[in-house]
């Protein structure tokens, strides 16, 4: 653990003492105009309220649903193998019922609509 | 010369005692914030003092059944954020704000 | 002490030099891309700037440094700045944990005791995982430059761009869950060796096991880096550039060497999974040692040497897949978003699923 | 005197300190969740000294990967720019709340501590493939029942989340 930490902090010093470092290099010419919000050369509308669909964060809260339900696949697919054998029946039926129901779950979010997007 | 060796030989007092820090700076969030994310987020907070709690043990007494019931506390705090949110989404639409005492006027 | 300090050391050097190299391959795959589209658009490309073109690099790093420094008015400073140095951290941390070749193995001499070098920033024991944990967190410089920008294009793009990441990142999970089922084990290193030697006659590879797995992982690759034909987060004609839109002189470049580090790693993982890691057809590491300890007296250059050769076969490989991801970009065609969520939701995940169902009961009936 | 373990154990303690009074203090939401990313990143490393590394990756997956993008993301959709009234007034019922979590913070950590020392504290090394394997075959066995109901519980909140995120129109939408 500790090495990847020293080579996070080694990224974070790299990145950003070359942004400081560089910034002294270009020109600055401030102006009105640069500074603001880059809106294709037209000035900018600005609007507060701008509607984004709800699509977005029903998505993420799918994935993290769906997230959870592969994080518990990994320990299975760990033992999977090895106590084929012995288990592999048990092992195996134990994870097609939870799959049943994750799939249940993911034909009725299908089905709600929840997935189309126009 | 103050006592020393109850700060080094770090063991499963110092990681209790970080726990339950963790845990009352997510009590006061959730007491003193108004705005219904961020006392989710220190609910959240809260619940990952506790998962700790839960390795720390497991870790310090030889049992793999504390980081089962992390694994469960994990799902069930990603399940309720993800309801709780979906509430805050539709109270925002609804009042186009996300303070907490806009649930005073949630009645059936 | 002397022996800690030492591993300390070689430690520190082995990751900056495997960091460095990220950084360094930057330029060249640019250029590649640069000079790859030309090839396939019938173009010339750059070809100006030195022999063919390769010192236009030069020319673009020094162009890229000397751009103003600059932050848009409204933007948040801290997560404007913070998002582009974000963006390196994943793919760095996770290239740094791939085994690229056999261990050199060092033999005592003076004092010195025999010494085992691996080819590998850091040994992450549960490889896999801590990979995909690691890439997790990419979505973060896309949402942090979205939101330091104040700017709605930018704020769109990264909606875009984290979305499809999310969704593509299930697909992509499951379908390395089907490799983790046949090999039963988490760690990149013992993955490849259990791909040594050959089976019906062929290489005894991950694809042959998981053809579907390596089409899904690799299609979720695509859309996992952001690249064509799935770069749906700056399509031009809608949003300006996505989420970096207001990013111009080095911090771009900094998002580029994210975007590519994130390529590199992509490329490695199909290897490592699907195509046997550093491992050549028909022989095996061991052989190879055997054949070079008899050319060379020192046991020490013969591991070496082995190691080395190795690592040429797995770069020929990552080349390969990057090259694949240039050649993608420029051939198809880019999706609409629906059709992007669509097939995302609607085909890889049910088919990662099926691919998995379906390994599992394969392994269950044919015991193994 | 003190061991590495010690000092990394310091160093991750003081910034998971840091960043959870961040996740509560700051004035913008969108950096207390940024803030709370940086704590789940801490307490993961804290999983990993103690030995329980596939709980760690999920920490970063589960967590730090997906549920506070969710935070973020719907953060960014309701774009707000500043808020009015991020703390709770009355300085009163500020100070007693404040006194009362100081209290039940002082009660938790003599009560733990307390317990440690009497606790045996057997440190068993194993490796994170061994640990990760006794890990699933305890959850494959044992807790089933626990894993199964899991599932369930998961297709109810998809059910309960499709259903309240009502699909028609946007954030900002005047009902």
């Amino acid at each position: 653990m500790l090495p990847v930490l020293i080579l996070g902090a080694l990224v974070i010093l790299f990145g950003g003492g070359l942004i400081f470092l560089v910034s002294f290099l270009g020109p600055s010419k401030p102006s009105a105009e640069k500074s603001m919000p880059y809106e294709c050369g037209l000035v900018g509308v600005e609007k507060r309220d701008t509607k984004v669909s709800v699509k977005y964060y029903l998505v993420a809260i799918l994935f993290i649903l769906f997230d959870i339900e592969v994080i518990f696949m990994y320990p299975w697919a760990i033992i999977y193998k090895s106590n084929l054998a012995e288990a592999g029946t048990f092992l195996f039926i134990e994870m097609m019922f939870f799959m049943a129901i994750l799939i249940f779950g993911l034909f009725y979010i299908w089905k709600a609509g929840a997935l189309d997007w126009e | 010369m103050p006592n020393l060796s109850v700060i080094a030989n770090v063991g499963l007092g110092h990681y209790l005692v970080l726990a339950a820090i963790i845990f009352c700076i997510g009590i006061i969030g959730v007491l003193l914030r108004k705005n219904i994310i961020v006392m989710m987020m220190s609910i959240e907070l809260m619940l990952n003092a506790v998962n700790l709690t839960f390795v720390s043990l497991s870790h310090f007494m030889g049992s793999a059944a504390g980081q089962i019931a992390v694994f469960f506390i994990m799902t069930i705090a990603a399940a309720e954020a993800a309801v709780g949110l979906a509430l805050v989404v539709l109270i925002f639409k609804k009042y186009g704000e996300v303070n907490i005492k806009i649930f005073e006027r949630l009645k059936g | 002490m002397g022996g800690d300090a030492f591993e300390v050391t070689v430690n520190l050097v082995k990751m900056a030099v495997i960091f460095l190299m990220m950084v360094q391959m930057v330029p060249i795959l640019v250029w590649a891309e640069r000079r790859g589209s030309a090839f396939i658009q019938n173009r010339f490309g750059p070809n100006r700037v030195g022999p063919l073109g390769l010192t236009q690099l030069l020319a673009d790093a020094v162009k890229f440094i000397m751009k103003e420094e600059f932050v848009p008015g409204k933007a948040t400073a801290l997560l404007f700045y913070a998002a582009p140095v974000v963006a390196l951290i994943p793919a760095a941390l996770s290239l740094a944990a791939i085994p690229y070749s056999v261990p050199v193995h060092v033999e005592a001499f003076g004092e010195y005791g025999p010494y085992v070098f691996n080819i590998q920033g850091y040994e992450a024991g549960l490889g896999i995982l801590f990979i995909l944990s690691v890439s997790s967190l990419g979505a973060y410089s896309i949402l942090m430059a979205g939101y330091g920008s104040a700017n709605k294009y930018s704020l769109m793009g990264a909606l875009r761009a984290s979305a499809q990441m999310v969704s593509y990142e299930l697909a992509l999970s499951l379908s390395v869950i089907g490799v983790v089922l046949i090999y039963g084990t988490l760690n990149l290193s013992e993955i490849i060796k259990l791909q040594e030697g050959v089976k019906f006659g062929l290489p005894n590879w991950g694809i042959l096991y998981q053809p579907l797995g390596f089409v899904l992982f690799f299609s979720c690759a695509f859309a996992e880096c952001n690249r064509l034909p799935f770069d749906l987060s700056e399509a031009e004609g809608e949003l300006v550039a996505g989420f970096h839109t207001e990013y111009g002189g080095f911090k771009m470049l900094l998002f580029f060497m994210g975007e590519y580090g994130h390529m590199m790693v992509a490329s490695c993982l199909a290897t490592i999974f699907y195509f046997g890691g550093y491992n050549i057809p028909y022989c095996t590491p061991t052989e190879v040692l055997q054949i070079l300890e008899t050319k060379f007296a020192s046991s020490t250059v013969a591991s070496l040497l082995t190691s080395l050769v190795f690592l040429i076969s797995f770069l020929i490989k990552v080349g390969f897949f990057l090259w694949l991801f240039i050649w993608v970009r420029w051939t198809l065609p880019r999706f609409r978003y629906d059709q992007l969520m669509n097939l995302g939701w609607k085909k890889m995940l049910p088919w990662s699923l099926f691919n998995l169902i379906l390994t599992a009961a394969a392994m269950l009936i044919l015991k193994g | 005197m003190f061991s590495s373990y010690d000092i990394v154990f310091y160093l991750l303690a003081l910034f998971a300190l840091f960043s959870a009074f961040g996740v509560v203090t700051s004035a913008s939401p969108i950096y207390s969740a940024f803030f709370l990313v940086l704590a789940m990143m801490d307490i993961a490393c804290l999983f990993v000294m103690l030995g329980a590394f596939f709980i760690a990756g999920v920490q970063l997956i589960v967590y730090a990967g997906a549920v506070v993008v969710l935070f973020v993301m719907v953060l960014m959709l309701f774009n707000l720019h500043q808020e009015t009234e991020a703390f709770s007034r009355g300085t009163i019922s500020g100070m007693a709340k404040l006194g009362v979590t100081g209290l039940l913070c002082g009660i938790l950590a003599t009560t733990l501590f307390h317990f440690a020392s009497t606790a045996k504290t057997i440190a068993a090394e194993i490796g994170p493939e061994e640990s990760t394997e006794k890990l699933a075959k305890l959850l494959f066995s044992d807790y089933l029942f626990g894993f199964e109901a899991i599932s369930i519980l998961i297709l109810v909140v998809a059910v309960g989340a499709v259903a309240l995120s009502q699909l028609k129109g946007g954030t900002h939408a005047k009902s």
